[in-house]
Protein backbone atom coordinates (compact mmCIF):
# COMPACT_ATOMS: atom_id res chain seq x y z
CA UNK A 1 0.00 0.00 0.00
CA UNK A 2 0.96 3.56 -0.95
CA UNK A 3 0.03 6.65 0.25
CA UNK A 4 1.43 10.33 0.68
CA UNK A 5 0.77 13.76 1.65
CA UNK A 6 2.62 17.17 1.72
CA UNK A 7 1.95 20.18 4.33
CA UNK A 8 3.20 24.01 4.11
CA UNK A 9 2.75 25.46 7.66
CA UNK A 10 3.87 28.56 9.52
CA UNK A 11 6.55 28.23 11.36
CA UNK A 12 5.31 29.19 14.79
CA UNK A 13 6.38 27.51 17.66
CA UNK A 14 2.90 26.36 18.19
CA UNK A 15 2.90 24.39 14.96
CA UNK A 16 5.69 22.14 16.28
CA UNK A 17 2.78 19.75 17.86
CA UNK A 18 0.60 20.14 14.97
CA UNK A 19 2.86 18.53 13.27
CA UNK A 20 3.50 15.30 15.10
CA UNK A 21 0.16 14.75 14.92
CA UNK A 22 0.32 15.24 11.57
CA UNK A 23 2.48 12.79 10.64
CA UNK A 24 1.35 10.18 13.59
CA UNK A 25 -1.66 10.48 12.37
CA UNK A 26 -0.66 9.74 8.77
CA UNK A 27 1.50 6.74 9.56
CA UNK A 28 -0.76 5.57 12.16
CA UNK A 29 -2.71 4.01 8.94
CA UNK A 30 0.03 1.25 9.27
CA UNK A 31 -0.30 0.30 12.82
CA UNK A 32 3.15 0.87 13.83
CA UNK A 33 4.25 0.39 17.67
CA UNK A 34 3.76 2.73 20.05
CA UNK A 35 7.67 3.18 19.98
CA UNK A 36 8.21 3.41 16.48
CA UNK A 37 5.62 6.34 16.62
CA UNK A 38 7.41 7.80 19.39
CA UNK A 39 10.44 8.04 17.27
CA UNK A 40 8.98 9.16 14.70
CA UNK A 41 7.14 12.25 16.26
CA UNK A 42 10.78 12.74 17.75
CA UNK A 43 12.10 13.18 14.44
CA UNK A 44 9.79 15.28 13.07
CA UNK A 45 9.96 17.07 15.75
CA UNK A 46 13.82 17.55 15.82
CA UNK A 47 13.20 19.05 12.37
CA UNK A 48 10.72 21.06 12.34
CA UNK A 49 11.80 23.00 15.41
CA UNK A 50 15.34 23.34 13.35
CA UNK A 51 13.32 24.71 10.65
CA UNK A 52 11.47 27.08 12.74
CA UNK A 53 14.35 28.24 15.26
CA UNK A 54 17.59 28.32 12.80
CA UNK A 55 16.12 28.35 9.27
CA UNK A 56 13.95 31.29 9.71
CA UNK A 57 15.76 32.57 13.26
CA UNK A 58 12.42 32.73 14.61
CA UNK A 59 11.38 35.09 12.07
CA UNK A 60 8.69 33.21 10.34
CA UNK A 61 8.10 31.71 7.19
CA UNK A 62 6.88 28.46 6.23
CA UNK A 63 7.70 24.91 6.58
CA UNK A 64 7.22 21.57 4.61
CA UNK A 65 6.59 18.62 5.57
CA UNK A 66 6.47 15.57 3.27
CA UNK A 67 5.45 11.97 4.61
CA UNK A 68 4.85 8.97 2.48
CA UNK A 69 4.96 4.94 2.64
CA UNK A 70 5.12 1.98 0.18
CA UNK A 71 4.40 -0.79 2.58
CA UNK A 72 6.46 -0.76 5.66
CA UNK A 73 8.86 1.77 4.45
CA UNK A 74 8.26 5.28 5.69
CA UNK A 75 10.03 8.26 4.33
CA UNK A 76 9.60 11.90 5.63
CA UNK A 77 10.72 14.77 4.73
CA UNK A 78 11.20 18.62 6.13
CA UNK A 79 12.05 21.53 4.32
CA UNK A 80 12.50 25.45 5.02
CA UNK A 81 13.39 28.37 2.74
CA UNK A 82 15.50 29.92 5.46
CA UNK A 83 19.21 30.55 6.30
CA UNK A 84 20.31 27.53 5.29
CA UNK A 85 23.78 25.47 7.01
CA UNK A 86 27.12 26.42 5.62
CA UNK A 87 29.11 23.21 6.93
CA UNK A 88 26.49 20.15 7.05
CA UNK A 89 29.25 17.94 8.60
CA UNK A 90 30.09 20.63 11.45
CA UNK A 91 26.00 21.12 11.75
CA UNK A 92 25.70 17.29 12.38
CA UNK A 93 28.52 16.32 15.04
CA UNK A 94 27.04 15.60 18.14
CA UNK A 95 26.52 18.59 20.85
CA UNK A 96 27.36 21.01 18.51
CA UNK A 97 24.98 23.79 18.22
CA UNK A 98 24.95 27.14 16.63
CA UNK A 99 22.68 28.38 19.12
CA UNK A 100 24.01 27.79 22.68
CA UNK A 101 22.50 31.16 23.99
CA UNK A 102 18.99 29.58 23.27
CA UNK A 103 19.64 26.51 25.36
CA UNK A 104 19.82 23.96 22.66
CA UNK A 105 20.84 20.64 22.86
CA UNK A 106 23.25 20.17 20.03
CA UNK A 107 21.54 16.66 19.77
CA UNK A 108 18.64 17.68 17.40
CA UNK A 109 20.15 15.28 14.44
CA UNK A 110 22.05 12.84 16.00
CA UNK A 111 18.38 12.13 17.21
CA UNK A 112 16.75 12.12 14.20
CA UNK A 113 19.73 9.59 12.51
CA UNK A 114 19.18 7.08 16.30
CA UNK A 115 15.42 7.16 15.65
CA UNK A 116 14.97 6.61 11.98
CA UNK A 117 17.11 4.13 10.01
CA UNK A 118 18.38 6.82 7.07
CA UNK A 119 18.85 10.53 6.87
CA UNK A 120 20.62 12.90 4.92
CA UNK A 121 20.75 16.42 5.17
CA UNK A 122 20.78 18.76 1.92
CA UNK A 123 21.31 22.61 2.57
CA UNK A 124 22.15 26.16 0.51
CA UNK A 125 23.15 29.11 2.18
CA UNK A 126 20.10 31.76 2.51
CA UNK A 127 18.33 28.95 -0.28
CA UNK A 128 17.35 26.43 2.58
CA UNK A 129 18.07 23.60 3.89
CA UNK A 130 15.52 19.91 3.37
CA UNK A 131 15.88 16.81 5.62
CA UNK A 132 15.55 13.45 4.49
CA UNK A 133 14.70 10.41 6.79
CA UNK A 134 13.28 6.77 6.08
CA UNK A 135 12.49 4.01 8.85
CA UNK A 136 11.43 0.63 7.76
CA UNK A 137 8.64 -0.53 10.14
CA UNK A 138 8.98 -4.02 12.10
CA UNK A 139 5.28 -4.51 12.16
CA UNK A 140 3.48 -6.43 9.16
CA UNK B 1 22.61 5.25 20.74
CA UNK B 2 20.60 3.63 23.73
CA UNK B 3 22.06 6.45 25.56
CA UNK B 4 20.01 8.88 23.40
CA UNK B 5 16.88 6.68 23.33
CA UNK B 6 16.73 6.83 27.74
CA UNK B 7 17.93 10.63 27.27
CA UNK B 8 14.72 11.72 25.29
CA UNK B 9 12.46 9.42 28.07
CA UNK B 10 13.58 11.06 31.38
CA UNK B 11 13.40 14.23 29.50
CA UNK B 12 9.68 12.84 29.88
CA UNK B 13 9.01 13.03 25.57
CA UNK B 14 8.21 10.12 25.53
CA UNK B 15 5.43 8.60 27.95
CA UNK B 16 3.90 5.66 27.85
CA UNK B 17 0.06 6.27 26.66
CA UNK B 18 -3.10 4.30 26.77
CA UNK B 19 -4.39 2.43 24.01
CA UNK B 20 -6.61 4.85 21.61
CA UNK B 21 -10.09 2.99 22.39
CA UNK B 22 -9.47 2.89 26.22
CA UNK B 23 -8.85 6.75 26.13
CA UNK B 24 -11.38 7.14 23.48
CA UNK B 25 -14.37 5.47 26.24
CA UNK B 26 -12.60 7.21 28.90
CA UNK B 27 -13.02 10.74 27.03
CA UNK B 28 -16.69 10.44 26.63
CA UNK B 29 -17.06 9.44 29.99
CA UNK B 30 -15.27 12.53 30.95
CA UNK B 31 -17.07 14.74 28.59
CA UNK B 32 -20.34 13.06 29.82
CA UNK B 33 -19.31 14.46 33.29
CA UNK B 34 -17.72 17.34 33.18
CA UNK B 35 -20.48 18.92 30.90
CA UNK B 36 -23.15 17.92 33.51
CA UNK B 37 -20.20 19.38 36.16
CA UNK B 38 -19.98 22.64 34.23
CA UNK B 39 -23.44 22.93 32.92
CA UNK B 40 -21.84 24.23 29.61
CA UNK B 41 -20.36 22.45 26.54
CA UNK B 42 -16.49 22.09 27.27
CA UNK B 43 -13.29 22.98 25.19
CA UNK B 44 -11.08 20.44 24.30
CA UNK B 45 -8.26 21.70 26.71
CA UNK B 46 -10.74 21.03 29.64
CA UNK B 47 -11.26 18.10 28.88
CA UNK B 48 -7.62 17.09 28.04
CA UNK B 49 -6.71 18.60 31.47
CA UNK B 50 -9.81 16.21 32.75
CA UNK B 51 -7.85 13.36 31.86
CA UNK B 52 -4.55 14.53 32.41
CA UNK B 53 -3.52 14.07 29.27
CA UNK B 54 -1.86 16.31 26.19
CA UNK B 55 -4.21 17.32 23.45
CA UNK B 56 -1.81 15.65 20.95
CA UNK B 57 -3.49 12.73 22.59
CA UNK B 58 -6.29 13.55 22.91
CA UNK B 59 -7.21 14.12 19.30
CA UNK B 60 -6.72 10.75 17.76
CA UNK B 61 -8.91 9.35 20.24
CA UNK B 62 -11.43 11.45 19.64
CA UNK B 63 -10.69 10.11 15.97
CA UNK B 64 -11.15 6.72 17.00
CA UNK B 65 -14.68 7.57 17.97
CA UNK B 66 -17.68 7.08 15.53
CA UNK B 67 -19.95 10.38 16.11
CA UNK B 68 -18.61 11.67 12.96
CA UNK B 69 -19.01 9.58 10.05
CA UNK B 70 -22.16 8.20 11.26
CA UNK B 71 -23.84 12.25 10.53
CA UNK B 72 -24.69 12.27 7.21
CA UNK B 73 -25.17 8.23 7.00
CA UNK B 74 -27.67 7.79 9.36
CA UNK B 75 -28.70 10.86 11.13
CA UNK B 76 -30.51 11.85 7.69
CA UNK B 77 -31.75 8.76 6.50
CA UNK C 1 -3.40 35.48 16.10
CA UNK C 2 -3.25 34.05 12.58
CA UNK C 3 -1.91 30.84 11.22
CA UNK C 4 -2.62 28.56 8.25
CA UNK C 5 -0.92 25.33 6.65
CA UNK C 6 -1.93 23.71 3.13
CA UNK C 7 -2.27 20.02 2.59
CA UNK C 8 -2.34 17.81 -0.22
CA UNK C 9 -2.84 14.09 -0.22
CA UNK C 10 -3.80 11.38 -2.04
CA UNK C 11 -7.55 10.61 -2.48
CA UNK C 12 -7.99 7.42 -0.84
CA UNK C 13 -10.88 6.71 1.94
CA UNK C 14 -7.87 5.83 4.27
CA UNK C 15 -7.25 9.50 4.23
CA UNK C 16 -10.61 10.85 5.05
CA UNK C 17 -10.42 10.08 8.90
CA UNK C 18 -6.18 11.59 8.54
CA UNK C 19 -8.29 15.17 6.75
CA UNK C 20 -10.24 15.30 10.03
CA UNK C 21 -7.36 14.92 12.47
CA UNK C 22 -5.55 17.43 10.21
CA UNK C 23 -8.02 20.04 10.48
CA UNK C 24 -8.88 19.31 14.01
CA UNK C 25 -5.54 19.58 15.20
CA UNK C 26 -4.82 22.54 13.36
CA UNK C 27 -8.04 24.26 14.89
CA UNK C 28 -7.51 22.53 18.14
CA UNK C 29 -5.41 25.46 18.99
CA UNK C 30 -8.03 28.07 19.17
CA UNK C 31 -9.30 25.87 22.09
CA UNK C 32 -12.74 25.37 20.26
CA UNK C 33 -15.74 23.56 22.71
CA UNK C 34 -16.11 19.78 21.59
CA UNK C 35 -19.56 20.83 19.69
CA UNK C 36 -17.42 23.42 17.47
CA UNK C 37 -14.79 20.91 16.54
CA UNK C 38 -17.62 18.21 15.92
CA UNK C 39 -19.13 20.89 13.51
CA UNK C 40 -15.57 21.41 11.81
CA UNK C 41 -14.47 17.77 11.70
CA UNK C 42 -18.04 17.03 9.93
CA UNK C 43 -17.90 19.61 7.39
CA UNK C 44 -14.28 18.57 6.37
CA UNK C 45 -15.15 15.17 6.61
CA UNK C 46 -18.28 15.67 3.81
CA UNK C 47 -15.96 17.74 1.66
CA UNK C 48 -12.72 15.53 1.35
CA UNK C 49 -15.32 12.49 1.28
CA UNK C 50 -17.22 14.59 -2.18
CA UNK C 51 -13.83 15.06 -3.51
CA UNK C 52 -12.39 11.39 -3.45
CA UNK C 53 -15.64 9.90 -4.58
CA UNK C 54 -17.49 12.12 -6.65
CA UNK C 55 -14.45 14.56 -7.91
CA UNK C 56 -11.88 11.64 -8.61
CA UNK C 57 -14.87 9.25 -8.61
CA UNK C 58 -12.90 6.88 -6.87
CA UNK C 59 -10.08 6.84 -9.05
CA UNK C 60 -7.43 8.40 -7.15
CA UNK C 61 -5.93 12.05 -7.44
CA UNK C 62 -5.11 14.70 -5.31
CA UNK C 63 -6.64 16.46 -2.31
CA UNK C 64 -6.13 19.60 -0.99
CA UNK C 65 -7.04 21.05 2.50
CA UNK C 66 -6.28 24.79 3.39
CA UNK C 67 -7.65 25.95 7.20
CA UNK C 68 -6.39 29.01 8.78
CA UNK C 69 -7.81 31.26 11.21
CA UNK C 70 -7.65 34.79 12.47
CA UNK C 71 -8.26 35.48 16.09
CA UNK C 72 -11.68 33.36 16.38
CA UNK C 73 -12.45 33.20 12.48
CA UNK C 74 -11.99 29.87 11.07
CA UNK C 75 -11.59 29.16 7.60
CA UNK C 76 -11.46 25.96 5.31
CA UNK C 77 -11.26 24.99 1.75
CA UNK C 78 -11.62 21.80 -0.25
CA UNK C 79 -10.52 21.78 -3.32
CA UNK C 80 -10.06 18.52 -5.80
CA UNK C 81 -8.98 18.68 -10.05
CA UNK C 82 -11.58 16.25 -10.28
CA UNK C 83 -14.73 16.23 -12.72
CA UNK C 84 -16.33 19.05 -11.24
CA UNK C 85 -19.97 20.03 -10.88
CA UNK C 86 -21.97 20.73 -13.68
CA UNK C 87 -24.93 22.56 -11.97
CA UNK C 88 -23.45 23.71 -8.63
CA UNK C 89 -27.33 25.03 -7.32
CA UNK C 90 -28.79 21.37 -7.88
CA UNK C 91 -25.69 19.60 -6.47
CA UNK C 92 -26.45 21.57 -3.29
CA UNK C 93 -30.24 21.02 -2.81
CA UNK C 94 -30.93 18.85 0.10
CA UNK C 95 -30.92 15.31 -1.54
CA UNK C 96 -29.62 15.93 -4.88
CA UNK C 97 -27.15 13.23 -5.44
CA UNK C 98 -25.59 12.07 -8.77
CA UNK C 99 -24.84 8.20 -7.07
CA UNK C 100 -27.64 6.85 -5.78
CA UNK C 101 -26.48 3.64 -6.36
CA UNK C 102 -23.50 4.14 -4.19
CA UNK C 103 -26.08 4.72 -1.03
CA UNK C 104 -25.17 8.39 -0.97
CA UNK C 105 -27.32 10.99 1.35
CA UNK C 106 -27.09 13.97 -0.45
CA UNK C 107 -27.18 16.00 2.36
CA UNK C 108 -22.92 16.61 2.45
CA UNK C 109 -23.23 19.90 0.91
CA UNK C 110 -26.48 20.52 3.53
CA UNK C 111 -24.12 19.88 6.30
CA UNK C 112 -21.62 21.91 5.06
CA UNK C 113 -24.21 24.76 5.23
CA UNK C 114 -25.47 23.76 8.83
CA UNK C 115 -22.08 23.42 10.36
CA UNK C 116 -20.63 26.32 9.35
CA UNK C 117 -21.56 29.58 9.56
CA UNK C 118 -20.72 30.28 5.07
CA UNK C 119 -19.98 28.28 2.64
CA UNK C 120 -19.41 28.72 -1.35
CA UNK C 121 -18.66 26.01 -3.87
CA UNK C 122 -17.19 27.06 -7.24
CA UNK C 123 -16.22 24.44 -9.76
CA UNK C 124 -15.43 24.27 -13.17
CA UNK C 125 -16.33 20.45 -15.47
CA UNK C 126 -13.44 18.44 -15.89
CA UNK C 127 -10.92 21.07 -14.37
CA UNK C 128 -12.26 20.43 -10.32
CA UNK C 129 -14.23 22.04 -7.44
CA UNK C 130 -13.28 24.14 -4.24
CA UNK C 131 -15.36 24.54 -1.31
CA UNK C 132 -14.53 27.68 0.96
CA UNK C 133 -16.01 27.43 4.08
CA UNK C 134 -15.34 30.09 7.23
CA UNK C 135 -16.59 29.93 10.74
CA UNK C 136 -16.58 31.77 13.83
CA UNK C 137 -15.46 30.07 17.40
CA UNK C 138 -17.59 31.45 20.26
CA UNK C 139 -15.03 30.60 22.59
CA UNK C 140 -12.93 33.52 23.54
N1 LIG D 1 16.85 23.97 9.21
C1 LIG D 1 18.04 24.50 9.56
N2 LIG D 1 18.43 25.69 9.03
C2 LIG D 1 19.60 26.24 9.38
N3 LIG D 1 20.47 25.69 10.25
C3 LIG D 1 20.15 24.51 10.81
C4 LIG D 1 18.93 23.86 10.50
N4 LIG D 1 18.87 22.70 11.18
C5 LIG D 1 20.01 22.64 11.88
N5 LIG D 1 20.80 23.70 11.67
C6 LIG D 1 22.13 23.96 12.24
O1 LIG D 1 22.63 22.72 12.74
C7 LIG D 1 22.94 22.85 14.13
C8 LIG D 1 22.72 21.54 14.85
O2 LIG D 1 21.34 21.22 14.88
P1 LIG D 1 20.81 20.26 16.02
O3 LIG D 1 21.62 19.00 16.00
O4 LIG D 1 19.36 20.10 15.88
O5 LIG D 1 21.15 21.04 17.37
P2 LIG D 1 20.44 22.32 18.01
O6 LIG D 1 19.12 22.53 17.32
O7 LIG D 1 20.27 21.96 19.45
O8 LIG D 1 21.36 23.49 17.79
C9 LIG D 1 22.09 24.00 14.61
O9 LIG D 1 22.63 24.62 15.77
C10 LIG D 1 22.11 24.93 13.40
O10 LIG D 1 23.29 25.66 13.35
N1 LIG E 1 -15.92 17.55 -5.35
C1 LIG E 1 -16.94 17.24 -6.19
N2 LIG E 1 -16.71 16.95 -7.49
C2 LIG E 1 -17.71 16.65 -8.33
N3 LIG E 1 -19.00 16.59 -7.95
C3 LIG E 1 -19.30 16.86 -6.67
C4 LIG E 1 -18.30 17.19 -5.74
N4 LIG E 1 -18.90 17.43 -4.54
C5 LIG E 1 -20.21 17.26 -4.74
N5 LIG E 1 -20.46 16.92 -6.01
C6 LIG E 1 -21.80 16.69 -6.62
O1 LIG E 1 -22.77 17.22 -5.75
C7 LIG E 1 -23.71 16.21 -5.36
C8 LIG E 1 -24.21 16.47 -3.97
O2 LIG E 1 -23.18 16.33 -3.00
P1 LIG E 1 -23.56 15.97 -1.51
O3 LIG E 1 -24.53 17.00 -1.03
O4 LIG E 1 -22.32 15.83 -0.72
O5 LIG E 1 -24.33 14.59 -1.62
P2 LIG E 1 -23.74 13.13 -1.89
O6 LIG E 1 -22.25 13.14 -1.69
O7 LIG E 1 -24.41 12.26 -0.88
O8 LIG E 1 -24.09 12.78 -3.31
C9 LIG E 1 -22.95 14.91 -5.54
O9 LIG E 1 -23.83 13.81 -5.74
C10 LIG E 1 -22.13 15.21 -6.79
O10 LIG E 1 -22.88 15.06 -7.96
MG1 LIG F 1 17.75 21.11 16.85
MG1 LIG G 1 -21.28 14.09 -0.19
Amino acid sequence: MKNQMRIFFDAVSENEAFARLVAAGFFAQLNPTLAEITDVKTAVSEAVTNAIIHGYEGKGGTVELFCAYDENRLQIEVADRGIGIPNIAQAMEPLYTSKPELERSGMGFTIMETFMDKMRVESIPHFGTRVYMEKDLKTE
Amino acid sequence: MGEIRRFCRDDGMLKVSRTLKTLAAQAAQMREKMTKDLGRDITLQELADGLGIALEELLPALEATKDVESLSTSLFE
